[in-house]
């Protein structure tokens, strides 16, 4: 393992020590704790709380600013955050009318997610949920855990971010929500692995002429590995999967997020986005909003994610585009 | 009946074992999950040995509520609020009536379930906590049964947790929960508490 | 070589096309070159223009927009564009004040760029120029072609940018911009090397266990090879050298860029940032600005450099703060 | 006296001579600078011939104007600008008189040195387009002469261009540089321009 950190048991701390440091203008973090909370204030907004495992940045305290999140939580490495820590962010993060708390779907993330919900209406906060679950490389099924949450996330966290800072209710959030996650899948590839700090090697291997189609952002398996494919196949791949997913239609609008897993340069996610943008107009889609970066990783693995979302409702796009302020979205 | 001492020494008993293990557990986890739970389990049972060696408590109930906060507010992931809610179980169910066991266990059981939505068979911690609940009510409970329980689920498929991405794949493991389970459990029989 | 790629020859032409329509609401490309523009244009006001080779995305154009960059060109990776298509460049930028080449100090750079002014003259333009060389791992003297121009470029298109949009002559902004490089000193490591693509190997091995210190944003060497350290000790090494380059007082006010070089993981720049705000915070000094990115990449480097700028000009700070529209600056 | 006819004609031939050698100049490169002059020179060598093969020219001074533009738009780096301005100063020279080669040869080896600031001895192209004009000047050149000034260069430590980086380290390398001016000189030999 190479890597620019100290003791692997302290990662966490340092990373976040050092983000606060950097962005102290914008947010703080709560003494002793992972939670990362934006100091710009707003009585009468509903507020966004999100967070997960770490080793997804800038996901998500890169997104705790005016617009975006009220609060992250960071976990140890891909591991979630306890229920006292998410607590401790609504608490912050409430301003009167209620937190809408953004889950990514992994049963731990949900598990203490809920129980800090629970711990957070027995003190009178009004709290609702949605889990996001846009990895369509799993299926939904009664074998799995459901599908996974991965880069769609951001996306949710920027729409529903500018609706909360429009004023609408938690309700009106929440079903917004529901409805965005539903019209919204991701679809990634890796070349090569992560390497959890702690564990000092990587989640696991893939040979040097390798990929593999699905993994996702912990590096659980994906559905296919195969000789590494030019940038050309890759997005044919995933773009076929995403259509029968999507069943599209030409005429269809939709937004673009190609993701970088940590370790890929932009040189190659750009390239990817040039394939991408020539399939996308054979098949005739109308793309009002797209985006490139490395908004969430898995430390240090490399390959891509794209997402998709189906502009089901003509105000995302005009949220996606909402000017906010945070460390991470430009 | 279960006392203050008697469940302290249990638990503390629990920590030891987790601490000896978990590379053990990192292992397991790293064939079918993210390698992790040692470190996870490791990690509460640090908080709750201290919260145990520091506390003064009067009855059982405290305990096990003392262990349950300790292990929500360190684990995370899925083993801290299932650990988390089986304690709390424990701890409710303790509160009325300190003197049986197994309605503790079931409490706790019942804890898991309720926080994992899980059931028999899937491949999970609880696979191990429902045959020890049975055998302990037909006071047949021993160390071999535990671990037979805990090697049950190796050819189980995963269908809850991370281990269910897996799908087929999950099969020929044990399930690093269930062997953390397998630890608690042993740790009570080494604690002496059917003895009393 | 792992990439997502598809031809290794057509790496430039790809990612342009990509960047280009990812970024279609902000800058356009002139057809056949490498040269990007910002669509927003202001009469009156002196345009900076800057480029290099490729492979250090999001440098240089992702920093094209309002309050930046008016152009930049992007020649072939790790090589200098060539004069035409700087003049192009030129040309498409100004603005009927003059425009400001800001040229990272490599012989070739220097060469093309200055050949593209000796163009632009003879065509009626106002143009000078600053060479940016930041890089101290390299002594400036007469057994090398200078010091190199690093990661402080992006600084200098920021301060530079806010300037040239309140309206200062070029030759006010040629001077700041000239005081400003004197004022600016970057230090790097890297604990992997960067594979150019049409090469297909990377350009300089590091054992396992190795890490150098002073590499270039090219792979040229550094100043030493050793055993990788903790982020601590590198960022201790870091900053003893830019001590001794700047010979600061307790109280100076400096801004602070941590860059990461390509593969390396936020998480790891992060928590140099924390190491890095310990030791500034022994020496006693003032931080009125700090960022922290991957700017000036090294394709798929692993490494950080550290840039520092003594504020020696109160306007620095404000100007590093200014708002700005581009794909790239947060 | 150069004709247009044998002034394509080398240039032809240092084209090919460039497109054999390019990866052994990539590697002479690797050792001590970017890897990247045997591509660089390829990728102008190759506009440079279309612009020849397309172009009528009506004297000297337009084929090395021609060569100049092809490499000054399409190689870039250090090299472009190098070859380009020296084409440039050849054809300034062409044009006022195409019977003095030591003068044209004279006149690139200006431009370069106006362009890149550079000396003798700096390991640089230069220390072979000195030694060839001094051996035509005194009617000497031969191929033994271009590869020995070729080979020179590895015993200098550079002090221009990126190999400067490497101090000492650059000792025991070929200048790439060199190299390619090396083949621009054996191409006028192999072109029979001396004969005429
Ligand atoms: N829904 C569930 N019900 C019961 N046990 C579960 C459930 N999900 C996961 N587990 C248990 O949790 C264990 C994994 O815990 P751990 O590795 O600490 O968490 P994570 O999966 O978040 O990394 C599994 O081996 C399994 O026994
Ligand atoms: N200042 C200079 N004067 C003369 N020749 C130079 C100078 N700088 C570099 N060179 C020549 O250019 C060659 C390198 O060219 P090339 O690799 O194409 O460019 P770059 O260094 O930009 O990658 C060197 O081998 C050297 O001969
Ligand atoms: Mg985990
Ligand atoms: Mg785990
Ligand atoms: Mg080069
Ligand atoms: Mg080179």
């Amino acid at each position: 393992m190479k890597k620019i950190i100290n003791q692997p048991s302290s990662v966490l701390d340092e990373m976040l020590n050092g983000f606060t440091y950097s962005h102290d203008h914008l947010l703080k973090r709560i003494e002793n704790t992972g939670v990362i909370y934006r100091t710009y204030k707003e009585q009468g907004k509903v507020a966004l709380v999100s967070g997960g495992g770490s080793g997804h940045e800038p996901s998500h305290a890169g997104f705790v600013g005016k617009g975006m999140l009220s609060a992250a939580v960071c976990g140890q490495v891909f591991t979630s955050p306890t229920p006292d820590q998410i607590l401790e962010a609504i608490k912050v993060a409430d301003q009167g009318v209620g937190v809408l708390l953004i889950i990514k779907n992994y049963s731990g993330d949900v598990m203490n997610f809920e129980m800090a919900q629970e711990l957070a209406e027995m003190e009178g906060i009004e709290v609702q949920k949605i889990i996001v679950d846009d990895d369509i490389a799993v299926e939904d099924s009664t074998y799995t855990a459901g599908k996974r949450g991965v880069a769609g996330t951001v996306l949710v966290h920027k729409i529903l971010g500018a609706a909360a800072e429009e004023g609408l209710t938690l309700e009106e959030i929440k079903t917004m929500g529901e409805q965005l996650v539903q019209n919204m899948k991701t679809i990634g590839v890796a070349i090569s692995p992560a390497t959890v700090p702690e564990v000092g090697k990587p989640g696991f291997q893939l040979k040097d002429d390798e990929m593999e189609y699905g993994v996702g952002i912990h590096g659980e398996p994906g559905y296919r590995r195969e000789k590494i494919k030019p940038s050309k196949e890759i997005a044919v791949e995933l773009v076929t999967k995403l259509k029968t997913a999507f069943q599209w239609q030409q005429g269809d609008h939709y937004a673009v997020l190609v993701n970088g897993l940590g370790a890929t340069p932009l040189m190659e996610q750009y390239i990817f986005m040039n394939d991408l943008q020539a399939l996308l107009k054979d098949e005739q889609l109308r793309i009002d909003f797209k985006k490139v970066g490395s908004l969430m990783t898995s430390i240090d693995m490399a390959g891509i994610s794209l997402t998709l979302v189906k502009l089901v409702d003509e105000k995302w796009a005009d949220y996606l585009k909402h000017e906010v302020t945070t460390a991470a979205w430009i | 009946m279960l006392t203050v001492d008697h469940t302290t020494n249990w638990l503390i008993l629990f920590a030891k074992k987790i601490y000896e293990k978990k590379d053990y557990l990192n292992e397991l986890d790293s064939a079918i999950g993210d390698g992790d739970h040692g470190s996870n389990m490791a990690r509460g049972m640090k908080a709750m040995e201290e919260k145990l060696k520091d506390g003064q408590f009067s009855n059982v109930q405290d305990v096990f509520k003392a262990a349950s906060m300790a292990l929500l507010s360190k684990v995370g992931g899925a083993s801290g609020p299932l650990y988390g809610s089986a304690f709390m179980g424990m701890a409710k169910q303790g509160g009325s009536d300190e003197t049986d066991l197994v309605a503790i266990l079931q409490a706790g059981l019942q804890g898991i379930q309720l926080r994992g939505k899980s059931a028999k068979g899937e491949k999970t911690m609880i696979d191990v906590w429902i045959p020890v609940i049975e055998a302990l009510e037909s006071e047949s409970l021993s160390k071999e049964i535990i671990q037979d329980a805990v090697l049950q689920t190796k050819e189980m498929k995963a269908t809850k947790g991370r281990a269910s991405y897996l799908g087929d794949r999950s099969v020929g493991h044990v399930d690093p929960g269930a062997a953390s389970s397998g630890y608690l459990f042993e740790a009570m029989l080494d604690g002496g508490i059917l003895n009393e």
